[in-house]
């Protein structure tokens, strides 16, 4: 009998390793078929090149960092207000049910699969924005547009629970003093809440630098730095998808390094994260 | 001034200097205690919360295992034999001495299988041998009559009175030798109590009891010794009738007038 | 103690909760998963699976044509083994040739130089089309217009007689077969601009076309529908005529590349997309084949 | 005028603020609704039993599109069976065989940061191992092999979730019984926490369900219908990503879309009536 409790106890210690040993295998191959396009390109050039044409081994993703943040911003401008405007009043002052109604159905349409947002993108944001504002439709508004209403599921529901997570004492003790539901909102339930709706933005940023397919169908892949609104532009993770089944040798490789400096910004998105969470609210 | 109860190699459970600390020493829960319970009798243990009576009842079985950092130092003898030593079974340990916790809380299973779970761990596979060890189990723990007819009915619509009894034919059913109780009444109405103590009554000659409870009554009630723990100290151990009436220690009799609780 | 011999009454339907029976194979469960996953994961030669089916990998140009004759193939040949299409682009299918992922590889390229090792088979030539809205009054436009459009030198379609609008560049992304044969014919070392749209596949770059009156774009010619315009180079009409004639210069090979050691069912694949049947159908698709 | 007191500016900086946020409430779920309820009346008149159970023809310009159907359940299904041992032993350690030290914070720490990857990574590294280095090939198995390192840490987090809702007091009264570790693990505590823990495994799959970037570089694209999980697979999302992009059948696509959103709804829905079946039996038993 003790001996199949020794041995449940090794499987199990084994089958506890099994995330980390995915994350090392993947830190392992993402890296080692990218890093030697750093040698031969140059850390700095590659990161700071503004040039991309592998034909012509002008390996630079400068265009794409910024495609990437331009594009993460633009999303979380649209996201962030309308999820979290939308968080603030189920939580705060939508009746209880209204909220057991809207609160489950923005979390059921978490589940609707990037492509469809992409296609929805295509088919109605391009042409609206091409023939409203002039431009391709391509572009960082299209993507911006697309990704901000991805992330809202995600931003509505984190933030609605950081905001339930504040005892309801403190909105008492503010009404108590007289003051309007908003001005108890803006004076105590939200700074209480902010490590949740920042933890909250910062997942949603996460969830937008990192998405691929839906950015290539709207953004317009084009390899510039975007100067305007309008511009076509291409993002780390488009740059991935667009060329891996073409490229070979060198060029191969830099689309791996351009994995691991996406790699790189996420795991810096994701450390800030938990000291931005638990710093807050030790 | 420790007293200790008449020693001899024929008694069922003896600390030997037995002292138990939590949190890698910092804290001394029992300090070198001395105690004997000789076979088929029935011990209640007094003081004040935070004296050491449920560590010692966790060391017995030695549930304390689960939290990090304990420690201990002397012997904990059952059967001649320390529990803490090297070749020691814990789950067999854990069979002999049976425990009831001070919550009346039942597993979230049906009536039987919160009574065949021991032995069901101890490998009894077959039908037949679960259902009598169950019956006899629950008419020993005086409850059989009142859930003979909803066996397989959720544990968790029995009230609490019947909750501490099934707990009671939970660990009947494991046959053990010794059975710790930790305050087994203290959660419960006054009726149901008494119903419990006439059942330890009962059992007392067929099992060792070591009760903890905060009820001087209680003790008086059940006609047992009663060993007084204060701050990890074993004060006094004697007759209920002598302690109540003649407590030696001045620490045992501010105790009983209530000075502190 | 006497205790009566009465089994305990027991109701079936009040069986104890279901997830104990679960939970007793749970441990069998976890065993069954690791070595399903660690016997799996053993290196199998996967060319020849099993039932000797057919992969055939490589330039997503290439690839809506060979599904079709791989359709084709089956509709005539259930018994034989049946052929899987993948896409991936030219080189991936080069390499899945190389590394025994796939049997086949389908190039819409010349081989690069890791491909020159296997054997080469030309299926067919595809004539690259300039596409533009059908709306656009511009019928034709001579190469070195297109190059300089597409370098972004002319960014206004007035210069090349159209309305006074900023044209709409939208290219392949580099590396694809089209693109690199778009290159070579009509760029001729100049870069494409940089702020040229990119979509990932001739089908794609039709839609952005068809949606966009001042956009311009290449496809193959096998594409075009009446959603887009195929415009005149140098004055010559993208016809098949004009492809077999020569007249069209616009052309890339359509290739299957192959390791020598090919299985039976491999080459008959092969043979029947080569065999008369084969052709028509490619040429019914809009493909410059030999055989007229 | 101090700051609590109502006063005559707050109480109309109170009535727009209240307006913006119905506002943006209502933008929200409008903008969702509408997306679903366009794919839906867009893809209804395509969706009949010959679209869902025939295979499609001409690259998927007509017929139906059971081998994506097929496919995807089978990839999802799959990927499932792999992440659940993996994920619900993993939160069983953490919670039961280990106390929080070095090694449970690495375990910890490997999980959060494999959940942050974004798609396309594990689309490129089950691209990398499973299909070249492991020799399977574009494949189900190197798909749901890849699928199931993406939902490993979401078993993991509601895994561990639904097992720390289990009361301690029943793990003592297993110890207190003779019951082993192992024994107490898997008659107490996993009995109580399985609602929680099918939840999280029901969600994962909806995640996976709606994948494309990490499943176009390891499941492949053929329209075959797959016989073993060795053949490559087309999964709906992918199908429709091509065939929406390239043109080749609006129509099609919007019916594949369709399917694949009732599915995902389908799946999400029943992972919400367990959550609510289980806090309603949980309230009636307190």
């Amino acid at each position: 009998m003790r001996n199949k409790e020794k041995l449940v106890e090794i499987l199990l210690t084994l089958i506890g390793l099994s995330s980390v040993t995915v994350l090392g295998l993947i830190i392992l191959f993402i890296f080692k078929e990218g890093l030697p396009a750093f040698a031969q390109v140059g850390l700095w050039q590659f990161v700071t090149g503004t040039r991309w044409s592998p034909g012509k081994n002008l390996l630079g993703i400068l265009p794409m960092i910024a495609g990437s943040f331009v594009v993460t911003a633009g999303a979380l401008v649209v996201g962030l207000p309308l999820g979290l405007g939308c968080a603030i009043y189920l939580s705060e002052f939508a009746t209880a049910k209204t909220a057991a109604i809207l609160k489950p159905t923005i979390e059921l349409l978490a589940g609707i699969p990037s492509v469809v947002f992409g296609f929805i993108g295509l088919t109605l944001m391009v042409p609206f924005i091409r023939n409203f504002f002039g431009g391709p439709g391509f572009s960082v508004l299209a993507s911006a547009l697309v990704l901000g209403i991805m992330i809202l599921p995600t931003m509505v529901s984190v933030s609605y629970d950081a905001l339930r997570a504040v005892p309801p004492v403190y909105r008492e003790g503010m009404l108590a003093l007289g003051s309007t539901d908003w001005q108890a909102v803006k004076m105590v339930v939200l700074p209480a809440a902010r490590p949740g709706i920042l933890a909250a933005a910062i997942l949603a940023m996460g969830r937008a630098i990192g998405e691929t397919m839906a950015v290539i169908m709207v953004a317009g892949n084009s390899t510039i730095i975007p100067t305007s609104f309008l511009d076509p532009v291409r993002t780390l993770t488009s740059n991935i998808a667009l060329e891996m089944g073409y490229a070979t040798g060198l060029h191969r490789q830099a689309l791996f390094a351009t994995g691991v400096v996406l790699f790189v910004i996420i795991s810096i998105l994701n450390l800030t994260a938990r000291v931005v969470v638990r710093g807050k609210t030790r | 001034m420790s007293a200790t109860a008449p020693t001899g190699s024929e008694c069922k459970v003896q600390a030997i200097n037995f002292s138990f600390s939590y949190a890698y020493g910092e804290t001394k829960a029992l300090h070198s205690l001395n105690l004997a319970i000789r076979p088929g009798s029935l011990l209640t243990i007094m003081g004040p919360t935070g004296s050491g009576k449920t560590t010692f009842l966790r060391a017995l079985n030695r549930l304390n295992d689960r939290v990090a950092g304990t420690g201990h130092t002397g012997q904990l003898l059952l059967d001649g034999k320390d529990v803490y030593g090297q070749e020691v079974d814990v789950a067999e340990l854990r069979r002999r001495v049976g425990m009831v916790f001070a919550l009346p809380t039942p597993l979230p299973l049906s009536i039987y299988e919160n009574v065949a779970y021991g032995p069901r761990k101890k490998g009894i596979r077959s039908r037949a041998k679960l259902d009598t060890i169950v019956e006899k189990a629950l008419k020993t723990a005086v409850i059989f009559e009142e859930v003979k007819d909803r066996l397989h009915s959720s544990a968790q619509r029995l009230s609490g009175g019947q909750q501490q009894r099934l707990a009671l034919a939970r660990v009947l059913a494991v046959d053990p030798e010794v059975i710790l109780l930790d305050e087994p009444t203290s959660g419960l109405d006054p009726l149901s109590t008494l119903r419990i103590e006439e059942t330890l009554r009962q059992l007392r000659s067929d099992f060792t009891i070591v009760l903890v409870t905060h009820d001087p009554l209680q003790a008086a009630r059940i006609k047992s010794d009663v060993a007084f723990f204060y701050l990890g100290e074993l004060v006094e151990i004697g007759p209920a009738t002598e302690i109540f009436t003649r407590p030696q220690d001045r620490r045992t009799e501010d105790y009983i007038t209530g000075k502190f609780g | 103690m006497i205790y009566s011999s009465k089994p305990v009454p027991t109701k079936p339907e009040q069986r104890p909760q279901a997830g104990r029976y679960f939970l007793r194979a749970f441990p069998v469960l976890i065993f069954i998963m690791i070595a399903l996953s660690a016997m799996l994961s053993g290196c199998r030669p996967r060319a020849q699976t099993a039932r000797g089916s057919i992969t055939v990998a490589g330039s997503t140009s290439v690839q809506p044509f060979a599904e079709m004759l791989a359709e084709e193939y089956a509709g005539r040949f259930p018994e034989r083994p049946p052929i899987n299409i993948q896409g991936g682009g030219s080189s991936a299918g080069g390499r899945a040739v190389l590394t025994g992922a796939a049997q086949i590889g389908m190039l819409s390229r010349q081989p690069a130089e890791a491909e020159k090792e296997l054997t080469v088979i030309t299926i067919a030539h595809d004539a690259l089309a300039v596409v533009v809205h059908p709306q656009n009054p511009v019928h034709g436009l001579s190469s070195d217009q297109i190059r300089a459009i597409f370098a972004g030198r002319f960014s206004n379609w007035s210069t090349v007689g159209g309305t006074s609008e900023r044209i709409h560049v939208i290219s392949r992304e580099e590396g694809s077969g089209t693109r690199t044969a778009f290159d070579e014919l009509i760029m001729a070392g100049s870069n494409v601009a940089a702020r040229a749209i990119v979509q990932d596949s001739n089908g794609a770059v039709r839609e952005a076309v068809a949606q966009d009156k001042n956009a311009i774009g290449y496809i193959s010619l096998g594409l075009v529908d009446n959603r887009v315009k195929a415009i005149e180079v140098d004055n010559v009409k993208p016809t098949l005529a004009n492809c077999r004639a020569g007249t069209y210069t616009l052309i890339r090979p359509f290739l299957f590349v192959t390791k020598e050691k090919l299985s039976a069912s491999g080459q008959a694949f092969i043979n029947f997309v080569l065999s008369d049947d084969g052709q028509n159908l490619l040429a019914e698709e809009g493909l410059v084949t030999d055989n007229q | 005028m101090n700051a609590y007191t109502t006063s005559h500016r707050s109480k109309k900086e109170d009535r727009i603020m209240l307006a913006l946020l119905r506002l943006s409430a209502f933008l929200a779920v409008a903008i969702l609704v509408f997306i679903v309820g366009y794919i839906m009346v867009q893809g209804f008149p395509v969706l009949n039993l010959g679209f869902l159970l025939s295979s499609p023809t001409k690259m998927g310009r007509e017929g139906g599109i059971l081998p994506s159907i097929v496919g995807t359940v089978v990839l999802t299904l799959l990927s499932a069976a792999i992440a659940t041992p993996l994920g619900v032993g993993t939160a069983i350690f953490l919670t039961e065989y280990t106390r929080e030290g070095t090694f449970s914070k690495v375990i910890r720490f490997g999980t959060e940061s494999l959940a942050g990857i974004p798609s396309i990574i594990f689309g490129l590294f089950g691209f990398l191992f499973f299909v070249i280095r492991l020799n399977m090939g574009w494949s189900i198995l190197s798909g749901a092999l890849t699928l199931a390192s993406m939902i490993l840490p979401t078993v993991v987090r509601t895994s561990e979730e639904a097992i720390r809702t289990v009361p301690d007091v029943y793990r003592e009264i297993s110890f207190a019984l003779g019951g082993s570790r192992w024994q107490t693990v898997t008659s107490v505590v996993l009995p109580s926490a399985l609602p929680g823990i099918v939840t999280g495994i029901i969600l994962a799959i909806g995640r996976a369900v709606g994948e494309t970037a990490a499943v176009i570089f390891t499941a492949g694209s053929s329209l075959r219908l797959p016989q073993s999980i060795f053949d490559p697979v087309r999964t709906l999302p992918v199908h429709f990503y091509i065939l929406a992009r390239e043109g080749i059948s609006i129509e099609n696509a919007y019916g594949t879309a369709a399917v694949l959103m009732i599915a995902v709804l389908l799946v999400n829905v029943s992972a919400y009536l367990i959550i609510n079946r289980v806090a309603a039996r949980r309230l009636e038993r307190r």
